[in-house]
């Protein structure tokens, strides 16, 4: 008896905030995948979700260095005191970054980023020019090796605007596999291919291939879409529409994933 | 054999002989911790004794970075994260890179994991360290330190393959924060580890600001424990609470409202001026700032027990 | 957030399953264990089998080595050191390669530190790994893997520098002991850790035999004390005393008489294929091995009590 | 008051052993040194004796990981289990060969080897050829890296005589920075410095130096110990006379360092 089976039980509960849909959406996303490289608030949402519910083994990994944690309370930070007490194991980051990521042991990295343009490819670190930037944002942390390393990258964008999805990057901090090939290095992974934003769905099979919209939240349009979009966003054929959260995913959600609310504000 | 009853160097100094020996003006310097036993102390003194044209070599450039920028201490920043954690900005680093206010910094980008291998290259004594990071990125073009190398192997599918490499650091000193030492220097750190090690073996001098000092017997009981070896530290200096705002596993959690305010802080020069008036150049070490703080607000800081289960080393019998 | 509740993989293995499920003919297995935690019951579990033209990586070509040369597994040696530990010679080694007696052994040489980088590149997925290793040495000239690369970054002296490389090592399986891990494979270690966590980043496949399967709750208590984390593990086999004659750390100390006798055991033919009949192929399992050394023989190697203090992980109040 | 002190008192001990001879005048070279890498047999003597003379704050690192030992036994090996309990640190591999050894953290290193030549080039690979050797050893191990990253090396040689001391190695295991000069890669130290024999002590001063012979042990000639070397041995022109071992470095030879004789013999 899976705690997903049982969770459904009981009345309706209230419609899914934001925060919890695009956490739900992303915990489908994670079905039968093993090892995720997840910071703290949606990706860590969406990977206790899926633990829950279509991935059982799945396992979190922190760029901290900590494997397996197993906390009593919500983390804050990815290297928050309660992610360390009780888990598996915690690692160097040279080990982390070397051995773990670097070596190929990571399914899915979760990233997010100010810009993203057809590609996947991201920008973390200034709006405007490198030199004299009008806004400094913190840089890759380990962004660009999450990208380089892992066999596929989910971003979870909360605003989906044209500010934020443009068609030429500011800065390229984190490049998808077609900017490494161009440069004649073959990177591991295929690069972003789902990104889950409050309007919908796009996804990207691999090298060459553009961000496409695959599925629309119920009540939007693919008009919308592209409208929100800084360049002309490619629609799939047999575009779907997202299964809002059902009630047993939103109870788990909110009884068992994050009962403090924490991220889910 | 050489028994446990001889008496090994003791490296012990206070913060303020530490700073004073081992920081000097010009000097590159690292401070390590990623999130956990972040040495703020250390941080503090280095202002309070006005050290001026610092190059700071630290991969999550956070709040007592800030700080060491508004006290005027730095001119270049190595680092690979620039932001306070994931409650906001760093106002004070905003303004020297988005405006030169009140003065242009030198700032040198890197991911981290290319921050990690330059401590590697430093610590192994290399001339580079490969990575696979940067392919594609715009990093390299404004950060001529990134370059590339071709292997001398085929690659997978039989051509030449070439990566990209960073350059060793080599910091005059690096500053850690670690739980235990003994006298010799022998450091203990549990939980995050992080890069710590590396940054120690990297530099010409090494200074650990510890929690507490223990007896030789307790690090000798699990010397697996021990992260750092007393023959690469040159200075021990006792400074209990000295990671706060960052926590110390086992000994105090990590104070979230103050990074939730330092945002706030740090975004108003003038509020930021009245802060480090008051809690730096206000307080004569961290003794003081730690007194300042109040009881109260350690006792919401303060953690319960969760020890580790002891191991057999085993004796000879 | 997901509980110490769930229940993860259980990846527990009889060993002759696991050897059966992970070594095939003609594959590349790396055994890793410096002195400390030798993993000679997975090499006689591959003799019982019948594995052959294996490549065998292993710093130190010792005991287990020359009796898997002895049962007809090996065909290629990578190794830095061929030598049974200080107390002499391995017979069969000696004899495959000073007289291609009973054939020839492919021996690819490296030094200790050599070996380590060789590891490390495989684990960290690198084309090459650089180290301050065989500027005048004769072994690059009998080693045509050993290679040089030209730094991008000028030297010391100003002038380009040079600096020899090894390629990677990338094992079909690399097979380590260790004293405990829980059933998904979380494996800790204390005294001597060597190379094993490199050793099994490194492969495609890794399996983890251990004095003692423990709870969940024991490793937990103290996860800095995990050298492998689950996720590198394929299979966990419980096999108490799988490391003699070498030792394991707080269970039993290395049986050096053992190793004394090797020495003439492997140097006459006859006697070795006497012991290889009664000790490898005349025991089902390596709990008969055991047995048969008698518990009198255990007792001798008994070991004593020397806990690790504890330390506190801290708990949220 | 130090334990080199008050062992002087008492009646005279019985003669030196050669083992004993060898340790005595290894030791007194270490004064001053801090951190020793040292095999366990004579080097392991050596360095304990001098812990307790002329050198009280050296720390011996063992290749297999241990730093600061404080065996209650005397180890066998040099992963002896008596050598990590109550040690002040334990490393991994990759750690004390990267950064300890090759990070140039080590003052003195201790080889041995089957041959040595006139710049301390030495061979523990293979008599013979290598290819199909004579008689095949143990190879480099450590030693190699030992040769490069160590300050300078000591080599402690039991046997002296033309066999071990050549003209021309039949292979080259460890080469001294001449050899690695040769290549245009430059060394950190300065290869072997000291090599104490049965016969007495030759020494190098750095690249580009010959090994000359710089004391004799009482009763040996410098002639003798050119016979007993395969080259032509240069001499210091004020050649010495090694000290015999002191009343007091035997007793705490003998009372302290390894009072069950497991190296003495």
């Amino acid at each position: 008896m899976t705690a997903a089976a049982t969770a459904g039980t009981g009345g309706a509960p209230a419609a899914a905030t934001s925060s919890e849909l695009l956490s739900v959406v992303a915990s489908r996303e994670l079905a039968a995948r093993r090892t995720v490289f997840a910071g703290i608030g949606l990706p860590t949402l969406a990977a206790s979700l899926a633990h829950l519910t279509v991935a059982p083994d799945i396992e979190i990994v922190y760029e901290s260095g900590v494997c397996g944690a197993h906390p009593d309370r919500l983390p804050e930070t990815i290297a928050d005191a309660v992610l360390i007490t009780g888990a598996e194991a915690v690692l160097s980051m040279a080990a982390l970054f070397g051995s773990v990521l670097q070596g190929g042991h990571i399914d899915v990295g979760f990233l997010g980023a100010a810009q993203i343009d057809r590609l996947g490819n991201l920008n973390s670190s200034v709006i405007g020019d490198w030199e004299r930037p009008a806004v400094r944002l913190p840089g890759s942390g380990g962004a660009m090796e999450v990208m380089a390393n892992s066999r596929e990258v989910f971003v979870v964008m909360r605003r989906h605007d044209p500010r934020s999805f443009v068609a030429e990057l500011d800065f390229c901090t984190s490049p998808g596999p077609d900017r490494a090939l161009a440069e004649g290095i073959t990177p591991l992974g295929a690069g972003v291919t789902r990104v889950i934003t409050e309007l919908g769905i796009l996804a990207r099979e691999g090298v060459g291939e553009e961000l496409r919209l695959i599925a629309v939240h119920p009540g939007v349009t693919a008009g919308q879409v592209r409208a929100a979009t800084g360049w002309d966003l490619r629609v799939a054929d047999d575009l779907a529409v997202v299964e809002p959260p059902t009630a047993a995913e939103l109870r788990l959600l909110r009884d068992e994933v994050d009962p403090g609310r924490v991220y889910l504000r | 054999m050489p028994g446990g009853s001889v008496c090994a160097v003791d490296k012990t100094m206070t913060m303020k002989d530490a700073i004073a020996a081992f920081v000097h003006d010009g000097d590159t310097v690292a401070l390590e911790g990623f999130t956990h036993l972040i040495p703020t102390a250390a941080g503090h003194e280095i202002i309070r004794q006005g050290r001026r044209d610092l190059t700071v070599v630290r991969m999550t450039a956070d709040i007592v970075v800030d700080q060491m920028l508004a006290g005027g201490c730095v001119t270049t920043l190595v680092s690979s994260f620039v932001g306070n954690s994931s409650a906001g900005s760093l106002g004070e680093l905003r303004r020297r890179i988005e405006r030169a206010d009140p003065e242009p910094l030198d700032f040198r980008e890197y991911s981290h994991y290319g921050m990690i291998c330059r401590y590697l290259a430093g610590a192994q004594r290399l001339p580079f360290y490969p990575l696979r990071s940067y392919a594609g990125s715009d990093l390299p073009s404004v950060n001529p330190g990134i370059r590339k190398v071709r292997s001398p192997y085929p690659g997978p599918d039989g051509r030449p393959e070439d990566i990209h490499v960073v350059p060793p650091v080599s910091p005059d000193v690096t500053i850690i924060h670690a739980q235990r030492a003994d006298r010799a220097g022998n450091t203990q750190i549990w939980g995050l580890t992080g890069v710590q090690a590396e940054a120690v073996y990297a530099a010409r001098k090494a200074v650990v600001v510890v929690e507490e000092i223990v007896g030789d017997e307790v690090v000798r009981s699990d010397p697996n424990r021990t992260v750092v070896p007393s023959h690469a530290v040159d200075a021990v200096v006792a400074c209990p609470r000295g990671a706060h705002p960052s926590f110390a596993q086992g000994y105090y959690d990590r104070d979230n409202a103050f990074y939730r305010a330092w945002s706030h802080i740090s975004k108003d020069p003038a509020r930021l001026r009245d802060w480090m008036a008051e809690w730096v150049y206000g307080t004569r070490d961290h003794a003081e700032y730690t007194a300042r703080l109040g009881e109260d607000h350690w006792a919401g800081l303060a953690v319960g027990e969760a020890l580790s289960l002891p191991v057999n080393y085993g004796r000879r019998r």
